[in-house]
């Protein structure tokens, strides 16, 4: 076995090189590095995880683990990066067979903070939806579109959201919403 | 009256009085030989030839609105014979030859004006299938060129072939007899000759029923006119054919969807050709009047109302100003939309539906302006021979029973 | 741009989120090799492409995935209901535009 | 210049003593802080401002607003900053505009051009229908050679852009609960009551300013206090409502399904610096409820003549006066129809101007009119009509006739500098039409007005025929109130308001025998004779009178002329007016900027750039890419002097020589998990399988439900219940949309579920001999020998101690392993194996080379060597299609009776009978060599190539009966000629197969 088998590979996310966007009325940093699986199936399972199943269109979560609804058979799990295996093993362990489908897809997307009094707006940049607190209140997570690519998009106080984008189509979030940002200028 | 430099001289000096209606606003008569529904240049053509080489005289062309109204008066002028396929480069060419005659034939200045229409390559697989194009057209005697990306420049200065673009234009290719012709000019054109030969068109007269007789054979329309007895019916309708097709219980492989078009405010003259890039999805010429004349794509859903979504303007606009860097200080002055009736494979429906006596032309989806003289001409024989010519056969309903698909869009190949 | 009512969502989102999919209620035989030229045909090609209330899909596809039914006017192009994939077509009083 | 037109006290304008300068067609002037080019510019005494269309009259400016139609100017700010057609009415004034006129040559003044104008009667609507065809011999030669060019030269409005415009253009979603559009007293009046509800208002106006017509206001007050201070505590008040976002100079140009609205926003153009933001924006805006303010538009008259510079809409001199501090002459004569120019008559007047008379075009205007008039010392012609105007580039003097009956007496001639014409409001009901609400015509106040409501909409205010300011106060607070759901009814005192009766349209009477052109669509040139001809000539409906004239389809859209042409052309068919019927309100309202529209997608921001984990590294690497869908692949990597051909060259050698590796990170992946995902591939796939055993692979065919193929991948079983299922690069997204389909509505019983996995991996494949070896010392827990891991199965273990999937399959028909990390980790093994691979002299290789390799094994490209008309059979792949299964997606399709078919294409190999020559991809096939037709055409070449393995061209087509012509010579015609090429298999290299089995 030569020393390549036994290095752990370096990572590389897809934003490697980019700036972004950082001030007081905006700023848009990565999130941590976190296990993520879809788990397909019904509502039911995710307990299996540890939140309780999400409402529609809302996230749960517990201590460090949040399920996220995609869908009626569609949730994120998102758990910190070094409980991938336990949650992959625990839920494989307890899930009964033949009821879910659960699928690793840490990489596949990364997580974006945006902060700010004017996070929303230059979210509004891109989405449709109507991001008024009223309308999409803190807790409230969905996937949903920002020009051309999808998000998952979950507010987590009135200025601060958690957007998940796959991975090649982030830098294109990162360049629209810094973009976005100077079409503001300051409203 | 003969329309020439002469007339209209004559006619300037006296105060333009004498000039007489292009065409008649008859009442319509109890019965006729045959029935045209729909004056779009489809349905006017289809009459004019009718009459002038089938010597039908006794016809009518009835619309529900005003004549040329519909996608006619809507579209955005694009004339091309570069289709992929056998069967399609027949028709559109057919046209093509009709239309380079056709300002003399009709005696009306449609304005048909070959100034090259140029598809845009970003990729290598656009390459692959212009290509395709290029080598099938030139062995059916079609004029169709493969241009680099610096020719196409020089063809259309401005053009925007930077590499360093989303999508850079990498090649394009050409079809100089292709052009553009006015539109209306085309309906009118169509409109005058045929009620010279004694055709009847009747507007403000929406088809609402079609009777049938014992045998199942038409007898005649329902209309907003009174009923129409005629043993034959040609449906020439688009957007609406499914509508009238299923007053006679015929269901057709149709789908009618809202299709946008936008013009600048006019400028001096900036682009002489026309054209296209189906990867980005937009397509743009320069009118005589000076106004960009900008296509966009269809709406997603299935419509009647004339009108799409901002997003779908919004979306070719984005395009336009990439490829033209130089208009994006222009601005929009009219955005409106059309109905187009789409076939499962994108090619047009000359036939006979399974009731005797009634026939249909339609299909033509986002491309039909085009083909509207050779369309005109091989539905004329149809009704009038009750067979289709050569030029038509391949158009059958039947093909979407067999499989025998003219699949222009799986080609990938452009609309329009 | 529409407004659709997701009944999965159970929310109105907007038209970008969703994928037309065309009319609906068009079975497929169960079993189509058992069907004739025309009757395939027929699923494959022919719709009824109305002029009025048209029943047709959507799909909620950069929502939460699901496909459902909507039935909308084509004329105003208003949507009067929409129900989830597998539910009878509900009845609705001829209202059109 | 001095603003000789200025009146000295500017207390009561708008505009602010703070000088600005200026240059319009290279003459400088002074105007002020506040004015638009236009109000500036009359403030000089300048009227001349552009030239018309068609016979380039010299053109003055009509109006003070949105619906000017003459007055265009050009504005410059710099390189690509140029802006045509901008109507010096809503151009803002800064310091240091230069402007210049349009269609004109040489100048503004002299213009060459007005030589169309003398011969203005051989150009009447739609003359070049009928002529410029020329003989018919010389075909459309006369038209398109000669004439076209001329008329191209001739026609077009503004300078044509030439430039890249460097500005920002921003788009936003928005939402509110309330939406006003307009913001004059029905608008404030609607903003006052819904902003008090607390619900979320946006209030926006076309103009720099809010108020409408209150901001020129000089007599009106309203609950006790003149207009204009009324007006300017209700924005006070406004503003201190949090939930109401006032916005200035944003139109609303649209009114789209679903009470969506669009506005567009000026954001810059105003600056004398543009900001560092944007330009304009483009806001989106769901309302839960509308409020269309819109206000009306006064029209103008027609008669002879009554387009000179000088001559105007009534009410904009009051603008212009009142708003703007400006005369817009010294001696005016005032034409109406309507009660509202007396007022204009009586503010001038009391502004020092002289007002020579009033002609009222009714034979008995109110009695309280003529009382002011007579109070201010005024004189009122009744029974008038115009029956010309004197001037050359400046109305001199009109001539002036009472009309008895039908008569028309002789003309009064007066002298002038400025005629104010009016011809009554036409109330502007666009958004409401847009909202696809149908208009109503009233016949006792002569206006089109909203009717029902088909959106969640209310218009007030002067838009819905409402003219006494008190009416549309309280309109206005209603609808706020409606809208906002409130209720509380205020009251409103409204004093000293004009009258509000009046109206005409269409043509006013002509002295017999009147040759002098009266104009209804300024800007086309149409006259009123254009209409009537067009209606002689047949033209009944009013849409072909508009396409005929071109009436209506100016830069204003017929804002001040629909009206009358309307009448013209209904007075002269002998039918009402609403039998005619109006031509449909299309947005935009106003003009609006492309780049507004194309917001940020532009540049790399136009489409997502999708790159993959190993981008970076084939971009250090000197790689050249392609695009693919939206995805950018490594295409070659050319060393230091080699062209693409020796490139490519060299990596296939390479890569079936030693070993080559290559990013096939974009192929598309889709988890299928269930227990009955084997059941739902069969139903998805054309091959069989059931019996497919976990760890192993299988080349997977994908039909639509038509019969023809759509994809195709290699497919890993990577347990009882779950599969690892590759797609082409471009078909992913589609792929996972067709399977979701049926599974959910086709097959929704089937336990399974699907999950995109394209990005969760980097791929990695290393093709070649020497693969194993290469990846044997980064793989832990698999085992790679040959008969453990036999080609087409797939294992996890670990690469570079990074969970992985290997799976061994080969694309270019040499022992070859596909590696799949997760996505960060793709970048740091693939340089372990670059640097494994170095060891044996491994290239890396891009997708050209790929192509090529898999050409030389006859391996399809979904979209290249298929269509989208193309079976199973048609590629020789009948050996994928599970013949024993019941039924799949596209099954039944396949024995349609032109499916199988006699002489469908069938894909073949081609070799050159000269191995130099590599044909062209799409070139076409005939039998014969000589002269062949198009229905000779038997096929066409999908893909072609030379081939470094067999040292000669290769090439793959589709070909009628090919199967069946083995070793036949056919043709490929080019245009030096015809290539002969004999038909062969379409595998070139190891056609048993031993090396990908190594
Ligand atoms: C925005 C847009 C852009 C386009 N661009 C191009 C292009 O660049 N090049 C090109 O080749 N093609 C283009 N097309 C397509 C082209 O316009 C059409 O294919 C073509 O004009 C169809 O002509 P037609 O005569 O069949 O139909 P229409 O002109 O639509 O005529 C059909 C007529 O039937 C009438 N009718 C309907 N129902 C009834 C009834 N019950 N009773 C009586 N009458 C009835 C309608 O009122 C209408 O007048 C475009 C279409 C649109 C909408
Ligand atoms: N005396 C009369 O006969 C008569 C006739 C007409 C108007 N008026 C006067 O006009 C006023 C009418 O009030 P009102 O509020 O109805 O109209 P208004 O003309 O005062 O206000 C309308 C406002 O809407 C704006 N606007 C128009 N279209 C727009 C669009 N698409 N997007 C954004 N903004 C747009 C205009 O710029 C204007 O500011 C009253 O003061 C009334 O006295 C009187
Ligand atoms: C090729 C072409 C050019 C056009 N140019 C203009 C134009 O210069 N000005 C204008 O107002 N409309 C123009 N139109 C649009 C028509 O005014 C009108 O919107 C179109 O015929 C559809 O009819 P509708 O809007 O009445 O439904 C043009 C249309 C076409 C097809
Ligand atoms: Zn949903």
């Amino acid at each position: 076995m030569s020393d390549h088998a036994v290095m752990m590979a370096s990572r590389r996310g897809p934003l490697h090189g980019l700036s972004l966007p950082k001030g007081t009325d905006f700023s848009l940093s990565e999130a941590p590095h976190a296990a993520r699986f879809i788990l397909r199936g019904d509502g039911a399972s995710v307990a299996a995880f540890g939140p309780a199943a999400p409402k529609p269109l809302q996230g749960s979560a517990a201590g460090t683990r949040t399920a996220l609804w995609l869908g009626p058979y569609e949730f994120l799990l998102l758990a910190p990066e070094e409980d991938a295996t336990t949650v992959e093993a625990g839920l494989k362990a307890t899930l009964p067979a033949g009821t879910s489908s659960l699928v690793d897809i840490s990489h596949r997307q990364i997580g974006l903070v945006l902060e700010g009094r004017l996070a929303a707006r230059c979210l509004s940049a891109g989405c449709p939806l109507d991001l008024a607190l009223a309308a999409f209140p803190v807790g409230m997570a969905t996937r949903t579109i920002y020009l051309k690519t999808e998000i998952v998009l979950w507010r987590q106080a009135e200025t601060r959201f958690h957007v998940e984008v796959w991975r090649s189509f982030a830098p294109y979030l990162v360049g629209h919403l810094a973009d976005a940002l100077a079409g503001t200028n300051g409203l | 009256m003969k329309f020439s430099a002469l007339s209209v001289f004559l006619q300037g000096l006296k105060g333009n009085r004498d000039w007489p209606a292009q065409w008649r606003t008859p009442e319509p008569k109890a019965a006729y030989d045959a029935i045209i529904v729909g004056a779009g240049g489809h349905g006017l053509a289809t009459a004019y030839y009718m009459a002038k080489e089938h010597g039908m005289r006794n016809i009518a062309v009835l619309e529900k609105g005003w004549l040329g109204g519909g996608n006619t008066g809507r579209n955005t002028t694009i004339v091309r014979s570069n289709y992929l396929w056998e069967e399609s480069e027949g028709i559109y060419e057919h046209a093509m030859k009709l239309w380079e005659g056709l300002s003399h034939e009709l005696n009306y200045n449609v304005m048909y004006s070959p100034r090259g229409v140029m598809m845009l390559a970003h990729n290598i697989h656009d390459v692959q299938v212009f290509k395709r194009h290029v080598h099938a057209n030139r062995l059916a005697g079609i004029d169709n060129e493969w241009l680099t990306a610096e020719q196409a420049k020089e063809f259309c200065p401005l053009l925007n072939i930077e590499r360093n673009i989303r999508h850079p234009v990498i090649g394009a290719s050409l079809q100089r007899r292709g052009g553009t012709a006015r539109h209306d000019a085309v309906a009118w054109g169509y409109a005058r000759g045929a009620d010279r030969l004694g055709v009847d068109i009747i507007q403000n007269c929406e088809v609402t029923g079609i009777r049938r007789d014992a045998s199942g054979a038409v007898s005649g329309v329902e209309t907003a006119k009174g009923f129409i007895a005629t043993k034959r019916v040609g449906v020439v309708a688009a957007g609406n054919t499914s509508v009238i097709m299923g007053m006679a219980g015929v269901r057709m492989p149709l789908e009618s969807y809202p299709l946008q078009a936008l013009v600048s405010e006019p400028v001096k003259p900036m682009m002489s050709c026309v054209v296209m890039s189906n990867t980005v999805h937009a397509y743009m010429s320069q009118s005589d009047k000076g106004e960009l004349v900008i296509g966009a794509g269809t709406d997603a859903y299935t419509s009647y109302s004339q009108t799409g979504g901002l997003h779908i303007a919004t979306h070719t606009l984005d395009a336009i100003c990439e490829l033209f860097p130089a208009v994006r200080r222009l601005r929009m002055l009219r955005n409106w939309g059309g109905i187009v009736d789409v076939t499962p494979d994108r090619s047009p429906i000359i036939g006979k539906p399974p009731v005797p006596g009634l026939f249909v032309n339609c299909g033509w989806g986002t491309g039909g302006f085009k083909a509207t003289p050779g369309s005109g001409h091989v539905f004329a024989d149809l009704v009038a021979r009750g067979e289709p010519n050569a030029i038509a056969a391949p158009f059958t309903i039947d093909r979407f029973r067999t499989g025998r698909l003219i699949d222009e869009a799986a080609a990938a190949a452009v609309a329009h | 741009m529409l407004l659709i009512r997701c009944p999965y969502c159970e929310m109105e989102r907007p038209e970008l989120e969703f994928r037309y999919g065309g009319e609906a209620h068009v079975a497929r035989p169960l079993d189509p090799m058992a069907t004739s030229d025309d009757e395939w045909a027929d699923y494959l090609y022919f719709r009824s492409n109305p002029r009025g209330l048209h029943a047709e899909r959507w799909r909620h596809i950069n929502g939460c995935g699901r496909f459902f039914n909507a039935i909308r006017d084509t004329v105003s192009d208003k949507i009067v209901v929409t129900y989830k994939a597998g539910e009878a077509r509900p009845a609705t009083t001829g209202e059109i535009a | 210049m001095s603003e000789s037109f200025r009146i000295a006290d500017t207390k009561d304008s708008r505009v602010s003593g703070r000088p600005l300068r200026f240059v319009f067609d290279g003459i400088a002037y002074q105007g002020r802080e506040g004015d638009t080019l236009a109000s500036a510019l009359l403030a000089n005494g300048v009227h001349l401002m552009g030239r018309s269309y068609k016979y380039h009259r010299p053109r003055g400016v009509l109006s003070a607003g949105a619906e000017e139609p003459n007055a265009l100017v050009a504005v410059t700010r710099g390189p690509g900053r140029m802006t045509p057609n901008l109507r010096a009415t809503q151009v803002e004034l800064f310091d240091g505009l230069t402007a210049s006129s349009q269609n004109n040559w040489p100048s503004l003044a002299f213009d060459a051009g007005a030589i169309n104008d003398l011969a203005g009667k051989f150009f009447s609507a739609g003359f070049y229908y009928k002529t410029f065809m020329g003989p018919k011999v010389a075909g459309n030669w006369l038209w398109t050679k000669v004439f076209e060019p001329i008329v191209r030269q001739a026609a077009g409005l503004g300078a044509r852009t030439t430039e890249p415009d460097p500005d920002r253009y921003a788009q936003f979603y928005t939402h509110c609960d309330v939406l006003i559009c307009g913001g004059g007293a029905a608008g404030i009046a609607a903003a006052l009551a819904a902003g008090k509800s607390g619900k979320d208002v946006i209030f926006c106006d076309e103009q720099a300013e809010f108020g409408g017509s209150l901001l020129h206001e000089g007599t009106a007050s309203i609950d006790g206090k003149p207009a204009r201070d009324w007006l300017a505590d209700a924005l006070a008040e406004l503003r201190t409502f949090s939930n109401v976002r006032l916005m200035p100079r944003t139109q609303a140009f649209g009114y789209y399904a679903q009470n969506f609205v669009a506005l567009s926003e000026r954001v810059a153009d105003h600056l004398a610096e543009a900001p560092n933001g944007a330009r304009e924006r483009l806001w989106q805006v769901r309302a839960k409820e509308v409020v269309i303010a819109t206000g009306a538009i006064e029209r103008p008259l027609v008669f002879p003549g009554n387009d000179r510079p000088g001559v105007m809409l009534a009410e904009a001199a009051r603008i212009y006066l009142n708003r703007y501090g400006v005369k817009v002459g010294s001696r005016v004569v005032i034409v109406t129809a309507h009660d509202s120019a007396y007022r204009v008559a009586l503010d001038l007047a009391a502004a020092g101007v002289v007002v020579a008379a009033i002609a009222d075009t009714r034979a008995n205007p109110p009695v309280a009119r003529l009382i002011e008039a007579k109070a201010a010392g005024l004189r009122v012609i009744p029974s008038a009509t115009v029956t010309d105007t004197k001037g050359r580039l400046r109305v001199s003097g009109i001539g002036i006739a009472a009309v008895s009956g039908v008569v028309v007496d002789a003309p009064e001639w007066v002298a002038c500098d400025a005629v104010l014409m009016s011809g009554g409001w036409t109330p502007s009901v666009h958004l409401y039409s847009q909202s696809r609400g149908k208009v109503v015509w009233h016949e006792d106040r002569q206006m089109f007005l909203p009717g029902a409501s088909v959106q969640a909409e209310r218009s007030a205010g002067a838009c819905k025929g409402s003219f006494a300011l008190v009416d549309i106060l309280i309109e206005g607070y209603r609808a706020g109130e409606e809208a906002s759901g409130a209720s509380g009814l205020r009251a409103f005192a409204v004093s000293g308001d004009a009258g509000i009766e009046g109206g005409t349209m269409g043509r006013l009477p002509l002295l017999p025998g009147s040759k002098g052109k009266a104009f209804v669509d300024f800007q086309n040139d149409v006259k009123a004779d254009d209409i009537e001809l067009a209606v002689q000539e047949g033209m009944r409906s009013i849409e072909h009178v508009k396409r005929y004239t071109t009436t209506g389809m100016a830069t204003d859209q017929g804002k001040t002329s629909n009206l009358n042409a309307l009448a013209i052309a209904a007075g002269k068919l002998g039918k009402s007016i609403p039998q005619v019927g109006l031509t449909t309100f299309r947005q935009p309202y106003t003009p609006v900027t492309f780049g507004a529209f194309a917001g940020a997608n532009r540049g790399d921001l136009f489409d997502p750039v999708r790159q993959t984990p190993i981008h970076s590294w084939a971009e250090e690497n000197g790689a050249a890419f392609e695009d693919v869908g939206i995805w950018k692949r490594a295409w070659y990597f050319p060393r230091q002097g080699e062209d693409m051909h020796a490139a490519v060259k060299r990596e296939c050698q390479q890569a079936r020589a030693s070993a080559g590796i290559f990013d096939a990170s974009t192929l598309g992946k889709i988890e299928v998990v269930g227990p009955d995902a084997a059941a739902f591939m069969e139903k998805l796939y054309t091959n069989p399988w059931a019996k497919l055993e976990p760890g192993r692979c299988r080349y997977g065919l994908m039909l639509n439900e038509a019969g023809f193929v759509i994809d195709d991948g290699v497919i890993a079983r990577m347990g009882d219940d779950r599969f690892h299922v590759t797609t082409t690069t471009g078909g992913a997204p589609r792929v996972l949309h067709h399977m979701e389909d049926y599974l959910q509505t086709e097959f929704p019983d089937l336990k399974v579920w699907l999950t995109s996995t394209t990005e969760q991996w980097a791929v990695i494949a290393v093709q070649g001999p020497k693969a194993r070896d290469i990846i044997a010392p980064l793989v832990t827990g698999i085992d790679l020998s040959k008969d453990a891991m036999p080609h087409m199965s797939i294992r996890e273990g670990k690469v570079c101690g990074v969970p992985a999937r290997v799976m061994r399959v080969s694309f270019t028909g040499e022992l070859g392993y596909e590696i799949n990390v997760p996505a960060d980790y793709g970048r740091s093994v693939w340089e372990a194996v670059w640097a494994e691979g170095r060891k044996y002299n491994a290239v890396a290789y891009g997708t050209e080379a790929m192509h090529v390799m898999r050409a030389e094994k006859g391996y399809i490209i979904v979209g290249q060597e298929t269509d989208g008309t193309v079976t199973p059979d048609d590629l020789g792949l009948n050996w994928a299609v599970g013949k024993a299964k019941k039924d799949f997606v596209g099954k039944r399709s396949l024995i349609r009776p032109d499916m199988v078919v006699e002489g469908r294409k069938q894909l073949v190999g081609l070799l050159t009978d000269n191995p130099a020559t590599v044909l062209e991809e799409g070139a076409q096939i005939t039998a014969a060599s000589a002269a062949p037709t198009r229905t000779s055409a038997l096929g066409h070449v999908t893909s072609s190539y030379e081939s470094p393995a067999l040292g000669r061209s290769i090439a793959l087509a589709l070909v009628a009966d090919g199967r069946k012509r083995m070793g036949e010579t056919l043709y490929v015609p080019m245009p030096g000629g015809a290539i002969a090429v004999k038909v062969v298999g379409p595998v070139f290299v190891d056609p048993k197969g031993d090396r990908v089995n190594e």
